[in-house]
């Protein structure tokens, strides 16, 4: 057991840290900070931050040198992740890129591949975003309907996915398809990498509840790529799939909980100024005692997240175990929704920019309904756990 | 013993059902959303079919009419209804106090004129000028008041009594007057639109007071307001978390993943029993209030708050649970179900959180209670219920 | 919706307040009564108070006075459980006749059997218990093993009950076995009257984990019965006994919430002696939220069984949704038992009889959790829920 | 970097768990609950193991042992061990504070002697008579007390201290001297019995002194075995959990009914997806907490509170899961499930219960926070975690 990091790697926080704190733009991160109301101004503010990453040597951290990558280990990963948390610096537009693609194509990607792709992928050149999932194929990944064929030495795709993050600000898609309707279901499907400005895509923003529009649905009418933008082989995609999907449930919880920390500071703040009775709400056991066990919570999140990075620094891998990790924090930080709520009390439904706290309190409320259903929903990581960790019968 | 509703309040429940579900359709919603204006022509069909003045506070034969009030405001959170109804039921409850004030009540009991509250007065006081009493100070929490043609409220009445609360008074203030700027304050449910009404150097005319100055008659009155305007939000929750539960159980019907209808999951399904049990035992709770309250039962206090916090807390996890059982399709904002989520959280919020009305049960249940057993004695001790 | 009892409804309340008042043995009800330790003796008691019951009028208040009730309705009924509750007066020994079996006989009963079996068993000369589940039946009662076969005129019946409350002090049993191996399981079953005395039957008592010994395992060996001991019909006896257990889920719903009622009085002078940093934990603002909503439950409890009064009285039968109120009741119980032992702090531990409380706190904690498994498991009674009252797909 | 155990650590916990499955097996156990009197040969078979002394204070390399004392303690739930194992491996450390009590020490460290120590003391005072000092008073909460050949306790020596926290002293008390009473403290955990000892007139030889009288080393050295006790308690609890859950999911594996395994039931599997994550959060959080402890880490009473808050909750949880997924067979006294249970709700009583460790950490996460952001502030703010 040594949950120290060495002299060196707190070097490597120290300076993280310092250029955090002189690169990130002013007000940034903090619920001040005004957005552009034009998405495509918004993709170019947060593209210029990921050029500024790779600039700063933040882009690809864990990555091998060769692909652009710092050659460093999951460790400064982690210790990037954290500090960036801690401004609460905004991910950067090419976070499936970087959380999702990169790791995959390291995995199952050629050699071809990954010399192609990765390195724009870290310089903020080439932005990626997920089509997986379809109206019909949610938790039942596997039901997709999305079709591809060859068709002179090109794969023609046909379909429809949902739920694709950034699919606006895109430059690639990587896509599950089905490519074989004969064979069960998980085995007939490929995954493929597609040009977003191929022909025949078509993207729609979804609303979401709390008015982000992040997400998307894009349309697949006979696009047509080249015949080598398969990874890992063509009907392989499955294994692939889950790979990829294992990285999303199981990596970055620390930055995560470094900014669900952040929230929480914001909270008692709020819960400060809100008084009941004469007296500060934070001074009130009900509030205390339910304030302390989300705390408590959120510093556990950081153990089993330190629990991950050693998994993956000493064994290379994640099991599925990481399930945890994906249900631990979305359940989690739904409750701390409905703690702030509480906090709030009449001050609840009010979320403008002149409301106590800017409303910083309702956006988790109502975001963290998103997370436990993305990334595999609340239900299906308890199925993954019971079948899956613990053997009981499917 | 009969707890259920006689034919006449299931007619009721039908009718406003009926008119609801074709005069307030989603598309009307959406429309709303955008414009925060009232649809024209939905006072006049509230008022139509008498729902306006359903409640009567003198009401006789120990009928006061809120078992109808709850099974209308059920309705109007079970269809979003984009209307100060619940205002309109309590301000004109109050209104009908004061004679002085019967042809107003008139107006709006008729549909001419749209009725409002401003529920929380920050500092609004009343001081004499040269031409009268002039009114500064702000107004919290009244919905809709771009639209509406009265606004009733408390505000203090300077020298009229010997405390705050006895200073206060009710009146009527009239939205269109330049002295007061009416400000949209950004509420998170955009089917029901609060605002904060700003005064300075507002005139009061002796005409627009609500039975008489100060001397604690207003204070009484707005409290009697807030309980039963607790117990209608109570019931809109109720009728927001029905909605959203057997709307999501037919979903469960109709949606396949991994080959099944996801309604024959057993993890969905305990949801949706789980939800059952919240929104059967919410329906309980306001039916016992509005009862209590009716009969002039000594223990409506306590079973508002008993209903008020219990929907307040249940209803919402309620509406929550039904955005998780929908999946993504649930979590995006063309799909219904985050508006009941949202309506059900500013209506848990205001008029008394979950925690005011715990700790109002906590004054009866521990601090005054009857009949505690005084650990160690032998003699049989009667528990009043 | 008229929630009030009349005069003649009040006037029985006062009449059965008084006598109890006055036929209540000095001390019972209160956690300060000393019950014998031996299980004989306990029996004689609780079957000395069953008589009496009889006597003062107070058995089979809404059964037919032909079959010794006292022809009265379920209002009646339910006054006088609510008048016990608040005495804590205990139930008597013969529970599950009187809940049980005396409904189901005078629902599926032939006239003979009515005349038979209903006056002793209220005059408490005949002590009831139930023999449905078995150790591979219990959530799956149609599973059970138990088999009856007809030899010359007489039922011979062989297998082992389970959770047999009272058996060890019971005269009859009514037990469920399979009249037919061919028929799909829901239909080879039969509903049987069974003498306690008969030959070949032993009973085991089964130790709760709360110390009581209610429970008892009933061996049938070779048990031989008269052939017009069926109830409901060869073969019909699945029917009858889900009509028992809508009995057991639906009613005396009230006189348990009387109880609860008591329990949360004693739990608040429990509070009141208790202190946290000088205050008494009654007057902290953490315990008084959980306790109040505590309050508000054991208050909504009583309303749903108003409910279903009103429903067995204006339409005379219950519904699935009955399981509702066990439910309720139950879940919220065991909840009532963790607050009481958070409550208790580091008094917890003691159970002793001079504890705090004299562990009545505890008892909740422990009994409770075998409530949410008996007469249906919280698990079975959401599948309901779900199936027969939301009616979704099984 | 490195969160897990090494291949030492790994081999005590195999080590101690083949043991305490031979040598304290649910016969054994049975067989205590009814006599209440430690199994002979226990004691020298933990000594033999090195079990005892494993938690040195002043351990050399940043190393206190405590990672490897959860390990033990764990094990010590997951067998139910009917031992006042945590009491000699707290109450020696303490012990081996003092070179004084070094003889003792290594009678108790080499099974000679059975150590357990008195957590609460009430109001038990040692004043000054003809020959030295006499203790009148109670102590509570003393597991074993019966079997116990050395009590450590936590007495005011009056006049010894400015403040009655001052005056506090550890002493060794003799439970065979006849001017003391035992008493069983009937708690409900059988497992692990609880006593009261009163003194009277009870003589304090001044060698039974541990360290020094007064002046604050009792206090604070208790405050120390204190939080040990507790964080080696939530491991214990954490055993208690594990064991369940996994004897739990097993019994899922065997039992069927409606034809199916019931571990193929979704709700049986949710149920027990959600006990792992409690079970998995509660060993993380004991782990990193321990090592915390073992290198002085400026968290570690944070992390301790942390520890036992969250299993004092949770792990109670889990096992009252176990019985209700066990259905009826679980609720009866023959199946082990209520003995995990009741160990583990005592266990969350004892040495602070959830609320004490919440409101310890909420000293520090609400009334101490650094760089709280202010609300209104652009200036980034580094939120140190």
């Amino acid at each position: 057991m040594d949950l120290s990091f060495n002299e060196k790697q707190e070097e490597y926080r120290q300076h993280a840290r310092e250029w955090l704190i002189n690169n990130i733009p002013e007000g940034w991160g903090t619920p001040e900070f005004e957005w552009p109301d034009d998405e495509v101004e918004r993709g170019r503010i947060l593209r210029d931050w990921d050029r500024k990453l790779y600039e700063g040597g933040f882009a690809g951290i864990a990555w091998p040198k060769e692909y652009g990558g710092q050659g460093l280990t999951h460790v400064e990963d982690i210790i990037f992740n954290e500090e960036a948390g801690k401004l609460n610096a905004p991910g950067g537009i090419n976070v499936l890129g970087k959380l999702l693609l990169g790791p995959t194509l390291l995995l199952f990607g050629t050699e071809d591949q990954k010399q192609r792709f990765l390195p724009p992928l870290l310089r903020g050149d080439e932005v990626w975003c997920q089509g997986f999932s379809e109206p019909n194929a949610g938790s039942d990944l596997a039901a997709i309907q999305t079709r591809a064929e060859l068709v002179d030495d090109k794969w023609v795709i046909n379909g429809q996915k949902v739920w694709t993050s950034f699919a606006h600000h895109a430059d690639w898609c990587f896509v599950l398809a089905r490519t074989d309707q004969e064979l069960p279901p998980h085995k007939g499907i490929t995954f493929f990498l597609v040009p977003m400005d191929s022909e025949g895509i078509t993207v729609r923003p979804l609303v979401q509840i709390n008015g982000n529009r992040d997400f998307n649905e894009v349309f697949f009418d006979h696009v047509s790529i080249p015949k080598e933008n398969v990874v890992g082989g063509v009907n392989n995609g499955w294994k692939v799939a889950m790979g990829t999907l294992g990285f999303e449930r199981g990596t970055l919880a620390l930055g995560r909980q470094v900014r669900f920390q952040n929230e929480f500071n914001t909270m008692v703040k709020i819960s400060e100024s809100l008084k009941k009775n004469g007296e500060s709400i934070s001074q009130n056991s009900y509030y205390r005692q339910k304030m302390a066990e989300l705390f408590a919570e959120i510093r556990i999140l950081r153990y089993h997240g330190l629990k991950t990075i050693s998994q993956l620094l000493n064994e290379g891998k994640l099991g599925p175990e990481a399930s945890l990790q994906k249900l631990f924090w979305s359940t989690m930080h739904v409750n701390m929704g409905k703690i702030g709520l509480e906090i709030l009390g009449e001050e609840g439904p009010y979320i403008g920019k002149e409301s106590v706290g800017r409303g910083v309190l309702q956006e988790i409320d109502f975001g963290s309904r998103g997370e436990t259903i993305y990334a595999g929903t609340t239900q299906i990581q308890k199925n993954i756990i019971a079948e899956r960790v613990l053997g009981m019968p499917r | 013993m009969f707890f259920g509703f006689n034919d006449e309040e299931k007619m009721l429940r039908r009718s406003v059902r009926d008119m609801f579900k074709n005069k307030n359709t989603p598309e009307h919603v959406r429309a709303f959303m955008k414009e925060q204006t009232i649809p024209p022509g939905l006072h006049k069909l509230l008022a139509d079919q008498g729902l306006l003045g359903i409640i009567d506070l003198n009401g006789s034969q120990d009928r006061k009419g809120m078992v109808n009030a709850i099974l209308v405001a059920q309705e109007a959170g079970r269809f979003l209804l984009t209307y100060p109804l619940l205002e309109s039921m309590v301000g004109l409850a109050a209104l009908k106090t004061c004679s002085k004030q019967a042809e107003v009540a008139s107006e709006i009991e008729s549909g001419e004129k749209v009725l409002t509250v401003a529920w929380t007065s920050v500092d609004a006081k009343a001081r004499r000028s040269e031409n009268g009493y002039v009114i500064d100070g702000t107004l919290r929490e009244v919905p809709f008041a771009k639209d509406a043609d009265v606004i009733l409220a408390n505000v203090r009445i300077l020298g009229m009594g010997q405390t705050p609360n006895e200073e206060e008074t009710l009146v009527l203030i009239d939205p269109k007057n330049p002295n007061l700027v009416i400000r949209d304050a950004n509420s998170m449910d955009l089917t029901y639109p609060l605002y904060e009404v700003s005064l300075l150097n507002y005139p009061l005319n002796e005409s627009a007071v609500v039975n008489r100055m100060g001397m604690g008659a207003g204070h009484q009155l707005m409290e009697q307001m807030l309980k039963i305007g607790a117990l209608l939000l109570s019931a809109e929750i109720v009728g927001c978390a029905e909605r959203t539960l057997y709307d999501t159980v037919e979903y469960t019907k109709q949606r396949k993943q991994f080959g099944k209808l996801i309604g024959s999951f057993q993890a969905l399904k305990h949801m949706a029993a789980d939800m059952y049990l919240k929104v059967e035992s919410g329906k309980s709770a306001i039916e016992y209030a509005a009862w209590a309250v009716d009969t002039d039962n000594e223990d409506a206090d306590l079973a508002i708050s008993i209903a008020k916090s219990y929907t307040s807390s249940n209803g919402v996890q309620v509406c929550g649970d039904a955005i998780q059982m929908h999946g993504g399709i649930g979590y995006t904002w063309e799909n219904d179900m985050h508006l009941f989520f949202k309506r059900a959280r500013r209506s848990a919020a205001v008029l008394g959180d979950s925690y005011y009305h715990r700790e109002n049960i906590a004054k009866v249940a521990i601090d005054g209670i009857e009949g505690k057993r005084e650990v160690g004695s032998k003699k049989p001790i009667v528990v009043e219920v």
